[in-house]
């Protein structure tokens, strides 16, 4: 029996439930009154005595339901406590993992940490340790400037005792950091605690109100971009967020492929995201462009999908009847190279970024390099590069060998983009249905290389849908996800990716954790999955990655969308 | 300059003596310290020299004008004073004789319990009265073993006790207050239990309130935010509470300092004053102190014990 | 009289003190309870009827001293009114200036502005048009997620009528942003006004505290850190502080030259602070090395400054005797090039950045351009680069022609340190004494070129003060900062610079603005002047800029530190 | 298409005609439109298209039909029907002798005050009774000169009114409520003072709540936020208020868009329903409706007050 579980993710970040008494939502501030510990057997003389006051412990447990931690170090002890409770395990980082199915682990001395790379490893090392769908305690150290960062990073339970104690020294908490109190002229904040001086209480309202924010900001998806503005607070935090995002695998392997937010790239750490990092990839490795002799370079707009913004319509039209032989790409920060077929899939459509016509060098690089890299594997006859700006002369200073044509959008600018297309056109070969190339590409984008050909093989497009020759539906397109029909998932089985396998039953709605016998590692949260067994098939939405539903024995996996019995 | 011909230190003082204060000498020998050496928190054996019987015996020598007048005389090595390989046979007996023919009433030294042997104690006690001191830090076995690294057991230590005993010894035993890896209300409760525990082996009690010493490995847990030194309060609590038939002392070495036990840093010097006070009256009126932060003290020992092992400094 | 007076700056933010029946200190909420508007000319029929209204406004005014706000638009009606009271005029941007002697300006529709250039370019063009000592007022504009960005724009006076107003729609507003209250699934607050329903009020309190905390950051000089942090609520603020950055007289102009709190360097607008482009601009312009052959190339350290760092100490011992041979130059981000005679300069030894080790491409190029720039200045025989990691790699990548010891403190690393300096020191010529250089870098640095050989000609140094030949002290160095006597005064005065010239009175401790005749532009607080009239001469430190005192009506220019008459 | 042949539009309607419900017909025509054409707030010239007066002769003709019936015309033409370079003379007579020749009681046209003249007003009073429709706007000659744009007078319009009077036609005076530049609540006062100030000149006032047209000087401050049109509960206000003898009309065009007149989009429709029955009526109990949105309109009133010049949407 298991009494947490993990109901929505935003990178490593969590919001859980953890079922005590009260259902608790996590990120969470634990309470004294919330567990019951056995303490650390250094209470006792020896390990006799400990053994003892665990059976007294396990006698004298009040009605309810608490969390209950096992004595500790459990290394030293190997007390493991046979109770129908949440059970909890003081672990340290670094040494083995004594007890795998613990609700709660602790990590002791968590309050020690210091510095942003201590934080960062220690964080990682315990996380990668515990199973994914238990949750992480870290006591004595969440204080309200760090709390966003301590969650971001894999934490799914704090305390108030750091800030409690630091009240009674006369420590002033804000989420703006650590203040002595009486060196601040005014106090920033208007909470009773504060009129009446009592600064523990208030440091642990500011905790809490922290608290109910990051909650907030996962629910919507938008911890990432709190994280990026907060961390700023103090230096060791912006080093912190840099180093984590270095561990690239860590944060790819928990990042969900779709939010319903706007993606704010706001910083120069938004260009290291998952997010930006993983649609580049994919475009570069997963998604081929059609035959086409003509490339186009575009610049993008602030309204998204490009292609309903003014400026995208004028190019259009200026195109004309030319748009059958031409390939686009738009050139954006911080997503460097949208193909037109994908500027409607996360996040090309969903992320909005300072605007002041200025490119940083990174940015200029990794456009540049983007490009270039896309170039390479993907070869035209003729590139026209309708850009102006600085954007333009980073491509020329990049040796973008294209017709530049000064982009714009003037009459008189779009006449020589006119003039530049008719020109690069001469005798280029004609790119076939759009609608279907676009049905081709996000096949591509989202299951791999080849799954568009299979996809869409013989099949043709009526509306968002695609149809095979016998009209039967294979797939259809929404707000640039694509979604698999049992048809369409029949043809994509053979390529063996984007499957959960489950356990011989008939799933309803939705596919539970302990239900999946195996699933791609590639899968993550969002992602179009096909589920099937001896006895189904059915396909939906991943609810957490393929990893995660391999190792979890609590939470939703996917949610069906359609399914049968075969 | 470390020569092994001088001691590392040697002080007069007073001490409570069977009741009352008297006039003492406290010698610390330089010799090639201790031969377990693995405490946690013990850095006294960087002071060690390889000193032979003449060193160690022309080392006595140099302080014997020190010596005189006093009743009550401890000599201290970093180590353990029956261990031959630290103080060489030839020397505790030079020691001895001219002890015994300065009229000095007792000798105090220390030892582990292993060097404790009935030869050795024969011998000193055949000389003069002698209480020997031992260091248990804890009745806990898990806590000395695993927290301390003391490298002994309870069950030795009361083997030691009874051996002195049985041929007229006195022995003192140091308890520390505060080994690393105790909350503070974790560690009040372990000295306390631990005086109890002793208190059958024991003629007097040290309290040792743990301070951090350099390139130890408590200085480093320390210095990543791991330790803090017991508070004054704390060692006031056991003073006060522990309730014994026998006397308990303290001496709160580097009171005040932030590698000491200390409390908020304006009451630290009386709150050890105090201390010291009682150590010679056992009188607990002597501990009657107060101080604003003993109140921020009561909640350190409410929150540090829901901090998992980490001090809320 | 004047009503209004500016008593701190940080950046363009200001605190300063309106006197009204109570002393408001700014930036502050106004209410309408603090001001008596004659109001549009439009509620009358006529300007007839207009001008009745301003009698018997006149008359009718309230006891105590209110702001009186001048009948608008004031260009259509040029209405005065003649009252022992501070008066406000409302003023369009762009549009000419009628009256120049209003302690508060409010800028009409201020709450339409949207977008962050037409935020910047109104607000800068408002501000430079008012005098620097009016209070400048933007009516409905603020929320608690912009009010740093306009208080650092320049704004004196907000008020709360947008919030309140929002509230009433239930829009919820906190320093992260504007919410629809009932998409919140928990309210982030916990302040009574919550509990109770009330989001005007809660929307009210916000404002406050965010304002408080806005106070707080430009008493501690922290404003511009907090910007950079808050400014990534949303793209717009953060675009709106790039062009802030680019405007950079504005910028120059109203920035202290010396701050008492460190300066995080924790993004990449950090780069863009007028502190950073001034001090290598100074490094580049004003100073000037000793005559030396041997340039000792070395990374910072995280401890400032950095001679008192432990790997600075290992260089220094690994010298030996090499070090009057030397010339020391730190390489760092964001401040580039740090001469070791400058290094306890602000921001040199007042800075703390995330370090991991990566330098991105805008650090890179900044550091190397800044070096080249300093090498094409400053020839030596030989240079030696005791760098490691990336710094280096940057460094060779730019062509930076050197001895390569590959850096570290390792034994071994620093022995190659001293060998490459042996070999580099070989027939070089020894360096001047090194606190009389550290003397003449900093006067040069602080006064401009020349000033350096001018105040330490024939002076010898004891302690941290310069002595001439007479054995009179001509200046002391305190934490970086240098203070002239008057010996060291006369010295100077003839280069012109840094002097600011008061009327014929003897000021006594300090010297207020409407007391100062001229004043050289290059003045900024913080700094070192001279006071001179014909009957006084003096020096003391810069409260506000040399074109702000020539403008001022009130407030303190120059805090004097000694004066005598002549 | 916009065909010189056709009107822009024709409607049959209800009005209230001297304190009862008849038959109406709206025609607007479509003419070169408004000569001044400068106003702040006014699209309707963009209409415009050189029409001659056989265009216009012709125009009229189309529509007889609808005119079939009728007690009161309304011919409109997005500018001055007086002005002969809009309807030329011709045209003008051909009209009158037709709406003469249909039993047409009254005839409602619009104009300018500077094309009011003696000669065209008998000409019209000749054929049938005549109410001359004048878009003062504002009794203030600041909010109508500078906010508006007028270009002409409170005393040219009371000049053109008296002329009126003077030879037994009678005058509608348009009202607009909630020029740019005014807030909430100085849009109220200013309505309800300039219908005061009216009142003597008119013998009915015309309501008309602001909207935002395309292709306009309001449309672009709209677009910047600098702008909204009026709430429904201001016209109500303004009409239960105002308390004059005249009757006051007024046709919520556009209600509950966001271009138009609109309180929060529940209510806007029975509010518009409300106005327009008290437009008919005259009795003060059809404007008894409430919504929750009332108090965040009062509110409003308060608050704009104090935004210098932006509204608070």
């Amino acid at each position: 029996m298991r009494f947490f579980e993990v109901l929505r993710r935003d990178g490593p970040a969590r919001l859980g439930r953890l079922m005590l008494d009260r259902n608790i939502t996590t990120p969470c501030i634990i309470s004294p009154e919330d567990y019951v510990s056995a303490g650390s057997i250094f209470r006792h003389r020896n390990l006799e005595e400990a053994r003892e006051a665990k059976v007294s412990l396990t006698e004298s447990l009040p009605a309810g339901r608490r969390l209950v931690v096992l004595p500790y170090p459990y290394d030293l002890v190997n007390i493991d406590i046979d109770i129908d409770a949440p059970r909890a395990l003081v672990v340290d980082p670094g040494s083995p993992l004594p007890l795998k199915d613990a609700d709660v682990y602790v990590l002791r001395a968590a309050g020690a940490i210091s510095g942003a790379r201590d934080l960062v490893n220690t964080l990682i090392e315990i996380r990668e340790s515990i199973p994914p769908d238990a949750a992480l305690y870290t006591p004595a150290l969440a204080t309200p400037s760090n709390l966003s960062l301590l969650v971001y990073l894999g934490v799914d339970i704090v305390d108030s005792v750091r800030v409690e104690m630091d009240g009674y020294y006369s420590r002033y908490h804000t989420r703006d950091g650590l203040f002595q109190r009486d060196e601040l002229s005014e106090l920033p904040c208007r909470c009773e605690h504060c009129s009446s001086g009592d600064t523990p209480a208030h440091n642990i309202l500011k905790l809490e109100e922290e608290l109910v924010w990051v909650r907030e900001c996962i629910r919507s998806g938008t911890l990432r971009e709190y994280v990026e503005r907060q961390v700023r607070c103090v230096p060791w935090m912006t080093a912190a967020l840099r180093l984590l995002d270095t561990q690239e695998r860590y944060m790819e392997r928990r990042t969900p492929t779709h939010r319903g937010s706007v993606m704010y790239a706001n910083t120069s750490e938004s260009l290291r995201r998952v997010e930006v990092r993983r649609f580049v990839s994919r475009v570069l490795t997963r998604y081929r462009p059609p035959e086409s002799d003509v490339l186009l370079l575009l610049p993008c707009s602030a309204r998204k999908p490009y292609s309903e913004s003014r400026s995208h319509r004028l190019f259009r039209s200026a195109m004309g009847g030319m748009r059958r032989f031409v390939h686009e790409l738009i050139l954006t920060s911080p997503l460097a190279i949208v193909p037109r077929e994908l500027e409607d899939v996360y996040p090309a459509a969903h992320y909005d970024t300072p605007v002041t016509g200025v490119w940083d060098l990174e940015e200029r690089a990794w456009v540049i390099n983007s490009l270039k890299s896309y170039l390479k594997k993907n070869r035209y006859t003729r590139i026209v590069a309708h850009l102006e700006g600085e954007l333009c002369d980073a491509l020329r200073d990049g040796g973008i060998d294209a017709i530049y044509t000064g982009g714009g959008t003037g009459p008189e600018e779009l006449e020589r983009l006119r003039e530049a297309l008719e020109f690069a056109c001469a005798s280029a070969r004609p790119i076939g249905n759009f609608r279907l190339q676009e049905f081709r590409a996000k096949a591509d984008f989202y299951f791999g290389a080849g799954a568009g050909d299979i996809l869409t093989q013989g099949a043709r497009v009526k509306g968002n849908r695609l149809f095979d020759s016998a009209g039967r539906t294979l797939a259809s397109i929404n707000s640039g996800r694509i979604a698999l029909t049992l048809d369409g998932a029949r043809r994509l089985l053979p390529l063996g990716v984007y499957i959960v396998r489950i356990g011989d039953f008939i799933p309803r709605g939705t596919v539970l954790a302990p239900g999946v016998v195996d699933a791609d590692e590639q899968i993550r949260p969002g992602d179009e999955v096909i589920v099937v067994s001896d006895y189904f098939l059915g396909t939906g939405r991943a609810r957490m990655s393929g990893w995660e539903m391999v190792a979890s024995r609590r939470g939703v996996a996917v949610e069906l969308r359609e399914g049968a019995e075969v | 300059m470390k020569s092994a011909r001088s001691p590392v230190a040697v002080w007069r003082g007073r001490d409570l003596f069977d009741g009352r204060v008297a006039e003492s000498t406290t010698v610390i020998l330089r010799t090639r310290g201790c031969r377990w050496n693995r405490c946690v928190m013990c850095g006294y054996a960087q002071e060690g020299v390889d000193a032979s019987a003449e060193d160690i015996i022309a080392q006595f020598r140099s302080i014997l004008d020190k010596v005189e007048g006093a009743e009550l005389v401890k000599i201290y090595t970093s180590g353990s004073f029956l261990d031959p390989a630290e103080v060489p046979e030839a020397a505790r007996l030079e020691i001895l004789r001219s002890l015994r023919d300065m009229d000095v009433r007792r000798l105090v030294i220390e030892s582990r319990p292993e060097y404790i042997d009935r030869l050795a104690l024969e011998q000193i006690l055949s000389f003069l009265d002698a209480e020997i001191g031992i260091g248990l830090e804890s009745s806990s076995d898990l806590v000395r073993t695993y927290l301390i690294n003391k490298g002994f057991t309870f069950f030795d230590f009361t083997g030691a006790s009874d051996m002195i005993h049985s041929l007229g010894g006195r022995v003192k035993t140091y308890l520390l207050l505060k080994p690393p890896g105790l909350s503070e209300m974790e560690a009040i409760a372990d000295a306390m239990r631990s005086a109890r525990d002793a208190e059958p082996y024991s003629d007097i009690i040290s309290l040792n309130l743990c301070n951090v010493q350099r390139n130890t490995p408590l200085e480093r847990m320390w210095q990543r935010g791991g330790y803090r030194p017991p508070w004054l309060w704390s060692a006031v609590e056991v003073l006060r509470e522990a309730s014994l038939k026998i006397p308990v002392i303290c001496d709160p070495v580097g009171a005040g300092a932030r590698r000491g036990p200390h409390n908020c840093g304006t009451c630290d010097g009386y709150v050890a004053a105090a201390i010291r006070s009682f150590s010679l009256s056992q009188s607990r009126a002597d501990l009657n102190v107060d101080c604003s932060c003993r109140s921020v003290w009561r909640k350190v020992l409410e929150l540090e014990d829901l901090s998992f092992g980490v001090p809320l400094v």
